[in-house]
């Protein structure tokens, strides 16, 4: 079956759970316009379950229906690995035959966030998920930064140590900082390397969607769960593979 | 960890809860009904259903009732019959007396004999078949072994269709599950007979058939074996066919069955006389085949109010266990019920719920109690109900429960979700594996608040156990003592299905459950 | 302001929270499969923040996002209550008055309904939120025939005893069991009733939308935490009113 | 509910702590920073920024500095230039400072009497100002009266606009929140200026500023009013401008700040001399103020195992205790922290966090505990989360936490939304009310699970404070010691703004909090 749709009990039943707060006092017409929200989102039927007063101005519903979208899963964009998935000794024989010298990697938590654990677990030898983490791995030299890096300061150290791939993680999301600050490091980037090689460009975060590299100007999007191993095989691929 | 009650309290409980059921029992032995005398057949292998799905053992009950009537048993008529050529089994004969084409009378003198004698040897079959059910489950168990641990984790499916419900029972087993019930249709309980076959259109629960039975044990089966662990499989021995519905129940090797001294009377509306007497020999029939019973206490809490109304089921606890053992039934098969129904809003609710948990679990130290998750004050605020699911969790784990009945935060809301139950197994595994052991540090003050209210309740129970043994219980029962519901005596679905017992009758299955049989069939069957 | 957007943190933020399941395996297709289907619902952007596989088969989604759609207050069709709420003794009195007689009213659960405390929360003296029920009021003669009662024999009983109003219960509503029930009802009352006066019909319980009433052929629809007042008065300015 | 803990050990532990804090304690008397001269100015009246923002505080400091340098501190120089008429009040003094207008020079003799004098009236009449301010909340707690009981429930609200802030604090207020927090934009950390005026575009938070302060605690004392209970507001001493922030609290009556010794040196690469020394001067006013600080112990477990890295939680507690002592904080003031933390999935996990809660409750038993939630572990998964809060809710009551900082289900999805915060309170309240008074029947076995956990993290503290009196608080903090996090001593943001102080250095401020300043003066401002 190509076509799906949610799941409650009962294939194809379609019940999903909503929940949402509208800036109205709780009365029969916010139940109604709740109601009516749910509709738009395709709900048919909604049942508004819960209704709560959240002081004079506000209310929280929960509402659950039948939703009346299904998704074609072959129409589906899927963000699948396009790299093989190596380990840390193919990584980095595969750098050592193609590179011919030692990968040269910066990592940083840009603008004014300081998550440092996201990147960290990428890069520290500790490691995230029982895999190590890049600095475990002979062929690499790897460079973290730390947080609250500044974009300058970072494209700066990113042509002084003439970097392969500079990793940046934003974790922070609200008023889509992340967004902003990924611009504006793709931004310095493309201007800091008008023309020639420049080093790979590749964020990650937890809240980041995988498919919006492109937009954002960048080579790759790493998400919720990354693994080192993953990081590390797509740098084996992509740039040693270049390099070939 | 426990209350330690005055033991002679104890004793008095139960000494009273003897003195109000022994005349129900007597009054349950003095009859028969059209359910038991259709489980009898069932268990000597009739099985089967005409056209318009009405099943024979109903047509064969009805033509035996409308020619030579009830009071004796179908036995004697049936396989006097049988012994005169009438047919050439259960099954011929059930098809012609619906046709009309059956003779039947009642046997006398050597006749008579023959024809007790052939029916001892069906029946006994019968039972043989219902404990080698029961041999296989153990054997299964000594072969994967039991939950690794207390309380086992109980979980129900209700998609309506039998079919939907084996993929989320399986699931439901692989996420943890230890039990798992597939609750009935809502109408059901009504129906005077058992469907046949596999059903696809249950509301709000499937209909529990033989074939159902069948397939979702097998397919649990199936699990079990994958996981190295028996998954057990419950039902509902309840409503007007509660005898057969227990003897499907043996002979498809369910392991758990609801089966409730009350719950019919109450939340059915069917007639205490014909429910005790169905019940007793249900009961008797789990009781061969080694089945655990789940009593329904927890029912009242939700129609009545779980503070004034908690002595009520303790009281109804002690009359279940009086019953189950009357029956035959021993301490490890009595899954007594209690719930988590305290209004949440309530001050020291939480320590309320586990004084009356703790009262259960120290007045039946020897019985699996089943605890019940919050049902009525649950609403549509999931997140709330996820919460208080979290701490009937906890509160079944201090208070040493064994067996857990899973709640779900979708519960006002509707029949679980899949993913309500994936949810709701790992509201319990967290609890169980964070907190389980902290009974070390759980320690009642004996003078404190849990000790002091559970005394409380203990007491009440004992006034109203002397109230009822004034009165009668089908007095109380009519005055809406338990969970609110008026019930009177003489009224309620299928009291027209009950009949006097009279000198003669004969229940071969009963005779042989009881030992009054002549053993030598007995041997011979075993 | 009349038109209205969900409500995060900040105004017009439109943040909902959806939860789901979809009948496919845990892997990045089922991912792009849950954001496809949040999108179609109007979450944009969407972000899935929880990925949980329940079984082989199936996977479990938590998503948030911002919300497209908005409802316009001066559009939405609000149940107000269409009577005025008056006292038990307003009751009493407008039923004197106006009808002369006390007012039969038959109350019940039908079908395979056995879900009584509703109902009997209207029409119990002891009623529902502080509020005594019908039974309580003195120019009412109200019979509450329980659980599980057959369309038809509600039927019968109402010709027999000249109800003026039918309370019908609904709480089961698994494979919309209560609108088939309602249904069966409505059409058995107006055909118990060709030509002249009919009985009110009223249905209430937990799941059902209030604005369903004539959809379903009924006259008057009480849902979730409905209380007696409520109903008589409603009763009371419908039959009393009519009579008038 | 308490653990007996052996007192000699606790004692020792006490005096461990000490010997380490002693050596920063000196280090810190004997430097200056541009944020505690900043400090000094604001005190004395100055406030208000140029058209770019930048405030006149760091004109002020910035000019002098160049001019004369900072190691004298900047009365001496500036109320030296105020006294030959270079301008009539500190703020014309900032602006022409900034058009380079201003001659400074460091007075002697006479002239360095006279400034010292002016210098000192105007800062005691600063401290008079924040004297007045505690004094205000004294009698609006005495008219409205605290929180019936403990522990207080704390609240955050982050959406950085101070606009947004207003309604969701007061709803937060309305819903039983005592505590109401203002957490910062991410940014403001590492500004070394305080920002001016109301703010709105802060990234999740909002910036502190005296005017958001003013505001948001003009809208509280409205609720407070209305709801007949004090409600506190709380924000970040925290950052390059810690000691200018604790001015601006003690000045606009802020009830609490967050203020630890380490986070800034941790969490936000600050260096280590400029933090010690802002920290000591920022507590010296916070002590004045009457003001509650909270420490972030909470932090160390975000980046570091919650088990393993339980003993560092309370090494930083006896080191925030002692330097909060010797900066004359009081026991009731101080709020120190820790959290729930501890991986789920672990095994007992809620019998370890129970154990560790116990044993800061029994180390600091006078001291207001702030009681952090579970985040390093919530995920996607709201209803695990909002199941998880109500256990940490739970261990708090159990081990009587003072001030109780309410678990967002979303934590690991954004900033609280609205019906966040409701779901939020009213898990405490459905937690404390229905299972709150439970310590009564929860009683750690003296040998048990929690108590033997609890004394073993003592003992790890105990040889851990050894290592670091061997090595110094530098070393250890240099080498990842607290929260894996490592900060070599001479490295970090802030470095040059600290200054050794000079023979003839002035901080009238801190003469007359420390007492070492002409009673006189004092008095006259009093
Ligand atoms: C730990 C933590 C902190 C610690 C950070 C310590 C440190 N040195 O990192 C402390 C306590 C200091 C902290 C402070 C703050 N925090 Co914080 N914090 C968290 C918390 C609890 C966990 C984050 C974490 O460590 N996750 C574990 C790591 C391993 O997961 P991860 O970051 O997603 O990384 C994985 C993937 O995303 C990916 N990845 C991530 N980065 C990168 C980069 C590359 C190149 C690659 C390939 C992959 C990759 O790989 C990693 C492994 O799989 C979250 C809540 C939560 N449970 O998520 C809030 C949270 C992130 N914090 C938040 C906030 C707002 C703050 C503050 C700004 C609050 C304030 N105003 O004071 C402060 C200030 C800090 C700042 N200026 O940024 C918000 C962000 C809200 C939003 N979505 O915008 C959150 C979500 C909490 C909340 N709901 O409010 N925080
Ligand atoms: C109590 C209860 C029972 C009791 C009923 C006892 C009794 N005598 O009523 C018992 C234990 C017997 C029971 C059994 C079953 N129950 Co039940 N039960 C509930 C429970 C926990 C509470 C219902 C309740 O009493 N609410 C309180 C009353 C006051 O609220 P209310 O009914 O909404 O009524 C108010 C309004 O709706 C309105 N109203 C209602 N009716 C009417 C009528 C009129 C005329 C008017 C004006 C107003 C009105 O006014 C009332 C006051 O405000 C709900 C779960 C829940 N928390 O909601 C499940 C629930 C209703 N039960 C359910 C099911 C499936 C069953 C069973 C069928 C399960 C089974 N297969 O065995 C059985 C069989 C019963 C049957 N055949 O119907 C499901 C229904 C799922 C669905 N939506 O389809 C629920 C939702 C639980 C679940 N999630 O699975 N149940
Ligand atoms: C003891 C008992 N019996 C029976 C049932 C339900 O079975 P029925 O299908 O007869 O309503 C329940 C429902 O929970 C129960 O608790
Ligand atoms: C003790 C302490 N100080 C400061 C902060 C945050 O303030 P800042 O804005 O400096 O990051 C926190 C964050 O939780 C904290 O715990």
């Amino acid at each position: 079956m190509s076509v799906v749709r949610p799941y409650g009990d009962t294939t194809d039943d379609g019940m999903v759970q909503v929940s949402f707060t509208l800036p109205i006092p709780p009365d029969a017409r916010a139940e109604g316009a709740a109601l009516a929200l749910a509709r738009k989102m395709g709900l048919d039927p909604a049942t508004v379950v819960h209704t709560r007063g959240v002081g004079p101005d506000f209310t929280f519903f929960v509402v659950y229906g039948r939703l009346t979208h299904s998704v074609d899963l072959s129409e589906v964009p899927v963000a699948e690995r396009d790299f093989p998935l190596l380990t840390p000794a193919e990584v980095n024989r595969e750098i050592r035959a193609r590179l011919r010298r030692r990968m040269v990697v910066l990592g940083a938590c840009i603008g004014t966030d300081a998550h440092t654990v996201g990147i960290d677990a990428i890069l520290n030898v500790k490691g995230f998920g029982g895999e190590k983490g890049l600095e475990y791995y002979r062929e690499m030299a790897v460079h973290n930064l730390g947080s609250q890096v500044e974009v300058d300061e970072l494209v700066a150290a990113a042509q002084r140590m003439h970097a392969d791939a500079v990793l940046v993680s934003q974790v922070v999301t609200q008023r889509d900082a992340h967004l902003h600050n990924t611009r504006e490091l793709a931004d310095a980037v493309h201007a800091a390397y008008p023309s020639g090689p420049r080093p790979l460009l590749i964020v990650g975060g937890p809240r980041f969607d995988p498919g919006a590299a492109v937009e954002l100007g960048v080579d790759k999007i790493f998400a919720r769960g990354t693994t080192p191993r993953e990081v590390a095989s797509y740098l084996a691929h992509t740039l040693a593979g270049a390099a070939a | 960890m426990k209350l330690d009650l005055d033991q002679t309290t104890v004793a008095l409980a139960r000494e009273l809860a003897r003195r109000v059921g022994e005349p129900v029992v007597d009054m349950a032995k003095a009859h028969t009904t059209t359910s038991v005398e259709r489980a009898v057949l069932r268990l000597a292998g009739l099985s089967g259903a005409d056209g318009d799905g009405l099943p024979w053992p109903n047509h064969l009950v009805d033509a035996v009732r409308a020619q030579v009537g009830l009071q004796h048993g179908v036995a004697l008529p049936v396989w006097d019959a049988l012994l005169r050529g009438q047919a050439g089994d259960l099954r011929e004969l059930a098809e012609k007396s619906a046709a009309g084409a059956v003779q039947f009378r009642l046997p006398t003198g050597r006749d008579a004999e023959v024809a007790r004698a052939a029916a001892g040897t069906a029946a006994a079959a019968g039972l043989t078949r219902v404990r080698a059910r029961r041999t296989e489950r153990e054997a299964m168990i000594a072969e994967l072994g039991d939950p690794p641990r207390r309380p086992w984790i109980y979980l129900i499916v209700a998609t309506g269709d039998i079919y939907e419900d084996i993929p989320q029972a399986q699931a439901a087993a692989r996420e943890g599950a230890d039990v798992v019930a597939v609750i009935r249709s809502t109408g059901q309980s009504l129906l005077d007979h058992v469907p046949e076959g596999a059903t696809r259109e249950g509301y709000a629960g499937t209909y529990a058939t033989a074939e159902n039975f069948r397939l979702m044990r097998a397919a649990l089966d199936d699990v079990s074996r994958e996981l190295g662990r028996y998954v057990r499989l419950t039902n509902y021995a309840s409503g007007l066919c509660m005898p057969e519905i227990a003897a499907l129940a043996g002979l498809e090797r369910l392991d758990m069955m609801l089966n409730d001294s009350m719950y019919g009377i109450l939340f059915r509306d069917i007639n205490p006389l014909r429910t005790f007497t169905d019940q007793r020999f249900a009961r008797q029939i789990h009781a061969h085949a080694g089945i655990i019973i789940n009593t329904g206490e927890d029912n009242y809490l939700t129609t009545a109010d779980a503070v004034s109304g908690a002595h009520t089921v303790t009281v109804s606890q002690l009359l279940n266990e009086y019953f189950a053992k009357e029956a035959g039934l021993a301490d490890w098969q009595l899954g007594l019920g209690h719930a988590f129904e305290i209004d949440p809003d309530l001050p020291d609710s939480f320590r309320l719920e586990l004084a009356h948990a703790l009262l259960a679990r120290s007045l039946f130290p020897d019985a699996p109690l089943k605890w019940m998750p919050p049902t009525k004050h649950m609403t549509g605020d999931i997140f709330r109900g996820y919460l208080l699911d979290g701490f009937f969790n906890l509160a079944g784990a201090l208070t040493g429960q064994g067996i857990l009945l899973v709640g779900m935060m979708t519960e006002a809301v509707v029949t679980p979700f899949l993913s309500d139950r994936d949810l709701a197994l790992r509201n319990v595994r967290y609890v169980l594996d964070a907190a389980g052991a902290l009974g070390e540090d759980f320690q009642p003050a004996p003078d404190g608040f849990i000790a002091t209210r559970a005394n409380t309740v203990l007491g009440e129970a004992i006034d109203l156990l002397h109230r009822i043994e004034r009165d009668s219980l089908l007095t109380a029962i009519g005055e809406g003592t338990f969970g609110l519901m008026r019930r009177p005596a003489d009224r309620g679905r299928g009291r027209d299905g009950v009949l006097a017992k009279a000198e003669d009758y004969l229940n071969p299955v009963a005779d042989l459950l009881e030992g009054t049989a002549d053993p030598a069939q007995w041997k011979g069957a075993a």
